[in-house]
Order: structure tokens, then C-alpha cells, then sequence
């Protein structure tokens, strides 16, 4: 009775922040309430029994793209400052009847795919038992990285097109224009020397825990990419004009390696993608963990590439 | 009323309310607000929907929404850097027709 | 060793978009000949083993299927990947002359171009739906990407629109396959055509993929992001975008319809596809008629002419089978040679106005004949292959009394012939005192031979017929299932 | 219910009655300065009190290592956005802007 209780109010407090975010007055607001849709989201997937989810949502849904959305917010106000006091909705009458009828056939088709006793999938018993000879305890990190990699692969093939489409786009004054020199505040230097080294701490815990239990690349490498973000609006990385090679080497880093192990199995005559053992998942996930940092920083630096700044 | 028909009807929720936010939102950010709500809604779905498999929740469609989260997240990244360009080179962050535009 | 040629079509293009992030300006030109070059001595064995064993499949990460991924290949996506391979040579010889390599602009272009193409190979190959929505998406970025370079906002506003639409797109799609694994177990899609049932639930499924899958490939009445998108891209662009990128949406509907839903006998709804293919045919052509300018007479040529593959449901047989792939892979050539002469013309001219085109046949002779040898295989006059095309299309409609479909065919033809006559009308027969005399910058040569190139192909496909319309034979499901 | 429960359950329940508190006064307190003190003072606490709670109920010293190291990690994210955030505001009162 608890437990439903407990996701009546997660559900409820998803519709209503939805809601808000929708059609709040100012952008701003609907910034910092998608981020807090993003944080209850990760609780509702907590409890679907989804905690490899609940991770990504909190590191990647809400944090990635909370922070994403701030920067394009502040870009935006940047050019022009009225940003959050123009309309932004516009009346129609079809709204309402189209929004109902479109959850209305959600919901009738997911409560009559609910309803139906079902055996447990396929493809998931097949999971349950190639899992006990593979040597990972996470059957999610099974998935991504034994069964299913080639999904996994083009994924970071995505993230890298999503990145360089993007760099199509970026205006280069960012690079050009150097944060302007404010005196660093003494407080964020202390807060970078402590949670710089404990970010890398934890994404390290993440990526290896993730065999076993919750976690894996794309969230270590979200939580990893946190503190770039920081160092960046601390002013110590700074974004910069060119591609250079280290920045470069880490956007590549993760879909080159992938694929080379990929297809260098296939000398030993192994299956395409056939990973050859634990240790190439490892090696996998950190290379992936480090090319997801470094996408990301690099676009919430809308830039190409990063350089020192004074520290 | 078990949980998971209650996450399907919080899902079913969602999707309705980010399609009235796309309908009715003309600020590019708002309709990505939308979007992503509406993504969120069938990621739910997603896993709600898979039997579970000895009392313990099925792995594919949560790998496969993991994997969904992250495409997300990269498609979002992109149409807000290419929603500030717009904005910087035509000084509007909607879709809204300019009437100079084409012939 | 077939699988390693397999793996390279996919892993040449996506490991050289790396290199060319990584390696020195000087050797972007090197690389990217050095993962191009090969692709079409790839696919050479690869036509002999499928015109021999008519079918290959193989197991990825050494899974079978319901929990791994497998890659199957076929006539049908055998032909396609010749296609995007020819594509990729012929138009990047276009684009390569635009986007110099070694230069900054070159470094933004390329490496989207190899991804477009490698997520494209990838998913001619898949045989799972969820990794089909990842290389969907992969495509849909990278593409994308490639308008935005043309920077107008013309250019950023058709990007954006189409980028929500797709985004929207894909989750339906997403939507669809979650309900498929709910109710059937796997994401093969030839396992389910094996084990999915006809049933609410699974019908569900499928119109949820087929609209996502619609949306993304510009079938009317879901075009609206089209013209404007591949419109204002860069002419390069347009061509694949126009010649492939759609297409391949199609090719999923197809492999979803005719494999995966393959003996559910669904009459009705393949009327009702196909006339959105008539009303795709009729819309497209009427508003190709009164265009202005040049480049959106062509993008709405490609709303017209996608409607041709949705005949393929209502006259479901091997000669609609036969003629609908055929005119995927002529209009493929066709269209990429439109629009790269229209990209070329619009460079030299700095304006595709029809108005300003009078006279050009004396001042640019190489991208106005490519213009009008394209025009010949899309008005599906013979020897062409769009001429292939077209007369199969009428002939499975005869076969089976289907009168109102070969009118639809012959009109289609008509109004193409229509809006390409008034453009080559405009070029060729006015005389030059008519049109605006501003200095015209030369297009490089490279590029217009490109689009002549595409064009003599587009021609030239006509004359290669018998062997291909071989092999689809061997590939139709239809065939498998008496 | 065991000594510890209760004693957990209290600690819990004075926890959420901190951060109320402090919502209230987030929500009430007329300048951002005091609104801060509010949040930051009330909400610590709060922390405080909900972790030792939970680390009662957990009854593992590794839980309540962990539990110990959130209500540092918090500590120190809410000093540093209240500084940033209060060192904002008084640039922005001394360049003439209102808060």
C-alpha cells in the first residue's frame, strides 16, 4: 500500500512538473523544472526496478541536458537579453483534443499490452542464461556491450555525428572571445581541487562497478563530463577555435577502439564484434567513457576545442 | 491498481502533454522540452510494457532505453546548438514562417 | 572472408570519419580516397556470391539471434548499396570540389559525409529494428549536419524543422518496436515474420512504425520539410539527401511490410499507401510546376517521385516489386545528377531563379546537358533507366486490370515531362538577350562532370536491366512464400 | 518497532520539519540574502538529521560511511552556490540592477 502510495506521488509529481515546464511563463523556470522532471524521473525508474536507468537519467537526462539547455539559454540572452519575457505559446484550439486523443491511445495501448499474461520475452531468457557463462554480473551491461554491441557502437557513432553536426553550427565568437577575466572567487578554486578528484573517482567506480552492478560508460562518462563542465565555467579550460589533436584524440577515441577490437577479432577468426574477452570490455567502456566526456564538455563548450585558461 | 499500470498511465500523461506542448509552443526550447518529454513517455512505456522474467524485470528494454536516452540526449544537443544559430542568424528561436523567405 | 568485406563497408567509412578528425589537413584528401576506393571492390564478390547464393547472413559478436544482432544481405540491399556506393563517388567528386578536404570547411563536411555513409551501410545490412533505429538516427544527424553547412537561415530553419519532425519520427517509430518486443520477444525482423501473429497489438505496432517511418521519408501528405530542406541545402547535399537518405526510411517500410508482415494480407491498408503514393505523384508534380527557382523544382520533383515506390503495396507482386526497386536506384542517379548541376548552376549564377537560367546551354554546356539527360531517365523516356522503371510499373498494373494505377503512371510521367520541359524550355530555347547577363563564375570542372557522370549512369542503368531484374527476382519474398 | 526505529523514525521526521522550514523560508523571506540563509542553514541540518536517520536503519558502518560522505558533499555544494549565488547578487545591487 506504501509502495503504491509512494508511486502515485512520483507519477504525480512527473505529470505536474511536465506540466509546468510546459507551459510555464519564462523559459528560465522551465529550464530548472526539466531538470527537476529529470531527477524525479530518475526516482520513478528506481522504482521500476530499473537502476541502471535511474543512473543514466540523473547523470545524462537531467544533468547533461539540463546543463546543455543553461549554456543555449545564456547563448541566447547573450545575443539578445529579452529571451525569457517573449511569448513563447501560442493559442489553438486543437491543442487540447489532439493532446488527449494522442494520451488517451497511449494509454489504452499500454494498458492493453499490460494486461495480456505474457511469457517472459525471448531475447530476455536468452540474456538471463548467456549471462551466467560471460562473467558479468549487470545483464544490462551484457546487453550493450556482449550481445548487443553493434547498437552500442553506432551509438557513439551518433553522439560523435550529433557532436560534429552541431560544430557546423557553432558560432565561433564563443572561441573567439575569451571568458572575460573575472577574478576567479577563492571558494571555486577549493571546490575544483576537491571535486575534480573525486568526480574521477566516482566515474572510475561507475565504469568498473558497472559489470556487476548498476552503472557503465555513459554514465561514468556523464558524471566525468560534470567536471569539465566545471572547469570550463571556472574558466580554467577554455574554448578554442580549432580542432586540435588531444581534444580530437578523445571525441575518436571510443568508436575507433571499439571498432578496431571489433574487427580485429576477425583475424582469429572470431564473429565480427566478438569481443575476445572482460578485459576488452573494460578497455571498451573506458575509452567510451572518455570520448562521451569529452563530447559532451566540448559541446557545452559550444566549441571545437578546448585550451588552458589562466588559472 | 498494480504499479506499472500506473507508470503506463503516467506515461500515457506525458506523451499527451508534450504533444500539447509542441502544438502550442513556439519557443524552440520549449518544443525540445516537449520532445524529450514525449521521449521520456515511451521510454517508460518501454519497460513497463516487457514481462518480467522470474520476478525480476526484463534487461533488453532497459539496455535498448539506455541506449535511447543517450541518442536523446545527442539529437538534443545538437538542435539547441543549431536553435542559437538560428537565433543569431535570423534573430528568432521559432519555426515561425519569415514572410521574405524563399522566392 | 565475405563477412570481412561486410564489416569494411560499414567500419571504412566510420573508422576514416575518426582519421580524418585526427590526421594532418595534408592527408584528409589521402584518407578519404583511401576508405572510398575500396567500397566498390567490396561490393564486386559480394554481387557474385548474392547472384549465386541469392542471400548471406551473419552473426554479430558471434550471438544468434534473439539476443544478438544480425546482418542479412540481399538483392534488394545489395542494389542500394551500390547505389549509395556510386553516390558516394560520383557526387563526392561534386562536393570535393566545393569542400576542399585540407580546408577548415572540409573538416566539417567530410567526416558527417562518412558517417552518413557508414550509418547508411549499416542499416541496408541490419536485420533488428532497435538497430535500425540507431543507424536511422545516425543517418538522420549526420544529414542534417550536411544542411546546416549551407549556414543561410533558410538553410538552419529547414534543418530545424526537419530535425524535430524526424525526432518525432523516430519516437514513434521507438514506440512501435517497444510494443513489437513486448508482444513478440525479438527484434529480428525476419524471426518475427516467422512468429508475429496478425493482431491488434502487432497492427498497432506496425502503423506506429510505418508512420514514423513515413515522417522521415517525405511520403505526402507528411513532405512539408522537404522541399526547403533539400532546397536550400548545398547542392552536394541535396543529392543524397534527395537520392538516398529518404529512401532509406522506405526500404524499412518495405522489409517491414513485405518480411515481417509478409502473409498478413492487408488489402485495404496497401490501397490506402498507395494513394498516398498517387496523391504524393500528383501534389509533388503540380507544385514542381510552379516553382521559381530551379533547386525546388527538383526537391519537389523527389516529393513526385517518391510516391512511385508506394506502388509497390496496392500492386504487391514481383513486377511491382521489380519496378518499384528499379526506380529507386534510376531516380537515385537521376536526382543526384539534378541537383548536383542545379548546385553547380547555382555557383557559377550565385541564383537558381528560373527566369535567370535563359540561354545557359551556350554558357555552361556540361551541367545543362547533365540537366537534360537526368531529366530524360526521370520523365522515364527509353532507353533510360527511369524509362525500366516505369514501363514495369505499367506493366503490373495491366497484368492485374489495374487501370486507374497505369493512368496514375502515365500522368505522372506527363507532369514530370511538364516540369522538366519548362525548365530545359527556359535553358535551351530562350535566347540569352532574355536573361540577366552578370558575370557567371565557372563551376570547376570536376564538378560538372560529376553530375554528367550521374546522368550518363542514370541513362546507362536502362541498358543493364536483364541482370538486375534477375537478381530482385531471386529476392522476392513473395517468392519464398507460395 | 525497536529503540533504534523509533529513534531513526525520529530523526527522520525532525529532518523533513528542517526542510520545510527552510522551503518556507526560501519561499517567504523578502531578499535573496536571507532567502539563502534559509536554505543553506535549514537544509543542512535537515541533511544531517535524515542521514543519521537512514544510517540508523541501515545498521552497516559502510552505509553510514556513505551516507556521511553525501552530507559532506552536500555541505560543500551548498556552501559554494551560496557564495557564488550571494556574490552575484551583490554585484548586481552595486552596479545599480535590483536583485
Amino acid at each position: 500500500m506504501t509502495d503504491l502510495a509512494v508511486d502515485v506521488l512520483i507519477g504525480a509529481g512527473l505529470l505536474a512538473l511536465a506540466w509546468q515546464t510546459i507551459i510555464g511563463k519564462s523559459l528560465f523556470r522551465g529550464i530548472v523544472l526539466f531538470v527537476v522532471f529529470g531527477l524525479t524521473m530518475a526516482l520513478a525508474w528506481a522504482r521500476m526496478g530499473a537502476p541502471d536507468l535511474a543512473l543514466a537519467e540523473a547523470a545524462i537526462g537531467a544533468g547533461v541536458t539540463g546543463a546543455l539547455m543553461l549554456v543555449a539559454f545564456r547563448r541566447l540572452v547573450r545575443i539578445r537579453p529579452e529571451q525569457s519575457a517573449q511569448p513563447a505559446l501560442r493559442r489553438s484550439r486543437l491543442a487540447l483534443p489532439v493532446a488527449v486523443l494522442a494520451g488517451s491511445l497511449v494509454a489504452v495501448i499500454g494498458l492493453a499490452v499490460v494486461a495480456v499474461e505474457r511469457d517472459p520475452a525471448v531475447a530476455g531468457q536468452a540474456v538471463a542464461q548467456a549471462l551466467t557463462d560471460s562473467g558479468l554480473g549487470n545483464p544490462i551491461t551484457g546487453v550493450l556491450l556482449l550481445y548487443r554491441n553493434l547498437d552500442t557502437l553506432l551509438e557513439v557513432a551518433v553522439l560523435l555525428a550529433a557532436f560534429l553536426a552541431a560544430r557546423t553550427v557553432f558560432g565561433e565568437d564563443e572561441a573567439r572571445s575569451p571568458t572575460p577575466s573575472r577574478r576567479e572567487v577563492p571558494l571555486v578554486g577549493a571546490l575544483l581541487a576537491i571535486i575534480v578528484p573525486l568526480t574521477i573517482l566516482i566515474a572510475t567506480h561507475l565504469l568498473l562497478a558497472g559489470s556487476r552492478e548498476p552503472g557503465g560508460a555513459f554514465q561514468a562518462g556523464a558524471v566525468l563530463a560534470a567536471s569539465g563542465v566545471l572547469l570550463v565555467l571556472a574558466g580554467r579550460l577554455q574554448p578554442a577555435a580549432g580542432l586540435s589533436s588531444w581534444p580530437a584524440l578523445g571525441l575518436t577515441l571510443g568508436l575507433m577502439l571499439f571498432s578496431l577490437i571489433g574487427l580485429a577479432v576477425m583475424a582469429f577468426g572470431a564473429p565480427l564484434l566478438a569481443l575476445p574477452g572482460l578485459w576488452a570490455v573494460y578497455l571498451i567502456e573506458t575509452a567510451m567513457m572518455l570520448s562521451i566526456a569529452m563530447t559532451l564538455v566540448l559541446l557545452f563548450a559550444g566549441a571545437s576545442g578546448l585550451r588552458r585558461g589562466s588559472p | 491498481m498494480s504499479s506499472t499500470a500506473l507508470y503506463v498511465l503516467v506515461a500515457a500523461g506525458l506523451f499527451g502533454i508534450g504533444v500539447y506542448g509542441l502544438i502550442i509552443a513556439s519557443h524552440l526550447l520549449r518544443k525540445l522540452f516537449a520532445i524529450n518529454i514525449m521521449g521520456n513517455a515511451i521510454f517508460v512505456l518501454m519497460v513497463a510494457a516487457s514481462a518480467p522474467l522470474d520476478g525480476r524485470p526484463d534487461a533488453v528494454p532497459q539496455a535498448l532505453v539506455l541506449t535511447g536516452i543517450v541518442i536523446a540526449v545527442s539529437a538534443t544537443a545538437f538542435a539547441l546548438a543549431l536553435m542559437v544559430q538560428l537565433y543569431r542568424v535570423t534573430g528568432q528561436a521559432s519555426l515561425e514562417e519569415d514572410p521574405t523567405e524563399d522566392d | 572472408m565475405t563477412e570481412a568485406l561486410l564489416a569494411a563497408l560499414v567500419f571504412l567509412p566510420l573508422l576514416g570519419a575518426c582519421l580524418l578528425l585526427l590526421a594532418p589537413s595534408s592527408w584528409r584528401a589521402t584518407i578519404l580516397l583511401a576508405v572510398t576506393v575500396p567500397l566498390p571492390f567490396c561490393l564486386l564478390p559480394l554481387t557474385l556470391l548474392i547472384a549465386d547464393a541469392g542471400l548471406f547472413e551473419m552473426t554479430l559478436a558471434g550471438h544468434p539471434a534473439p539476443l544478438g544482432i544480425r546482418w542479412r544481405l540481399d538483392a534488394l540491399s545489395l542494389l542500394i548499396l551500390w547505389l549509395n556506393v556510386s553516390l558516394m563517388i560520383l557526387v563526392g567528386l561534386a562536393a570535393g570540389a566545393r569542400f576542399a578536404p585540407a580546408s577548415d570547411v572540409g573538416l566539417r563536411f567530410w567526416p558527417l559525409w562518412l558517417l552518413l555513409a557508414g550509418g547508411i551501410h549499416a542499416l541496408l545490412l541490419s536485420a533488428d529494428l532497435f538497430n535500425l533505429y540507431v543507424t536511422l538516427e545516425l543517418v538522420t544527424l549526420a544529414g542534417i549536419g550536411l544542411i546546416a553547412t549551407g549556414g543561410s537561415g533558410a538553410a538552419l530553419r529547414a534543418a530545424m524543422r526537419y530535425l524535430l519532425l524526424a525526432l518525432m519520427a523516430s519516437l514513434l517509430y521507438l514506440l512501435g518496436v517497444g510494443l513489437v518486443y513486448a508482444e513478440a520477444g525479438t527484434l529480428d525482423l525476419y524471426q518475427l515474420g516467422e512468429t508475429l501473429e496478425p493482431g491488434l497489438l502487432p497492427a498497432t505496432a506496425l502503423v506506429l512504425m510505418l508512420a514514423g517511418l513515413l515522417v522521415k521519408s517525405a511520403i505526402f501528405p507528411l513532405h512539408a520539410w522537404l522541399p526547403a530542406a533539400h532546397g536550400n541545402a548545398p547542392g552536394p547535399v541535396s543529392a543524397m539527401l534527395s537520392a538516398i537518405v529518404v529512401k532509406v526510411s522506405l526500404y524499412i517500410i518495405w522489409r517491414l511490410w513485405f518480411w515481417t508482415a509478409g502473409d498478413w494480407q492487408l488489402p485495404a491498408p496497401g490501397l490506402l499507401l498507395g494513394l498516398l503514393g498517387a496523391g504524393a505523384i500528383l501534389y509533388g508534380s503540380a507544385l514542381a510546376l510552379v516553382q521559381k527557382r530551379l533547386k525546388m523544382v527538383v526537391a519537389y520533383s523527389t516529393v513526385a517521385q517518391l510516391g512511385y515506390l508506394m506502388l509497390i503495396f496496392p500492386l504487391s507482386g514481383l513486377l511491382a516489386w521489380q519496378a518499384a526497386s528499379y526506380h529507386l536506384i534510376a531516380h537515385g542517379l537521376a536526382k543526384a545528377a539534378l541537383f548536383v548541376a542545379a548546385g553547380n548552376i547555382l555557383a557559377s549564377l550565385g541564383s537558381d531563379r528560373l527566369r535567370r537560367l535563359a540561354g545557359l546551354d551556350q554558357r555552361l554546356p556540361m551541367d545543362v546537358f547533365a540537366l537534360a539527360l537526368a531529366s530524360v531517365s526521370l520523365m522515364g523516356l527509353p532507353p533510360s533507366g527511369g524509362f525500366v522503371g516505369k514501363w514495369l510499373f505499367l506493366r503490373a498494373a495491366y497484368e492485374q486490370n489495374a487501370w486507374g494505377w497505369m493512368a496514375l503512371v502515365a500522368l505522372g510521367g506527363l507532369l514530370a515531362a511538364a516540369y522538366l520541359f519548362r525548365v530545359l524550355a527556359l535553358t535551351c530555347f530562350h535566347p540569352r538577350s532574355h536573361g540577366h547577363s552578370t558575370r557567371l563564375r565557372e563551376p570547376p570542372t570536376l564538378a560538372s562532370l560529376a553530375g554528367l557522370l550521374l546522368a550518363l549512369a542514370a541513362i546507362a542503368l536502362g541498358f543493364a536491366s536483364a541482370p538486375i531484374l534477375a537478381l530482385l527476382e531471386a529476392a522476392w519474398p513473395g517468392a519464398m512464400t507460395p | 518497532m525497536s529503540t533504534t526505529e523509533v529513534l531513526a523514525a525520529a530523526l527522520l521526521l525532525a529532518g523533513g520539519l528542517f526542510y520545510l522550514a527552510g522551503t518556507v523560508g526560501l519561499l517567504r523571506f523578502p531578499d535573496v540574502y536571507s532567502r539563502l540563509h534559509a536554505l543553506t542553514k535549514a537544509d543542512n541540518l535537515g541533511l544531517l538529521l535524515v542521514c543519521s536517520g537512514l544510517s540508523l536503519l541501515a545498521g552497516s558502518w559502510r552505509a553510514a560511511a556513505l551516507l556521511g560522505t553525501i552530507w559532506l558533499l552536500g555541505l560543500l555544494a551548498a556552501t559554494v552556490s551560496a557564495h557564488l549565488i550571494a556574490r552575484h547578487a551583490r554585484a548586481r545591487h552595486f552596479n545599480g540592477g535590483e536583485q
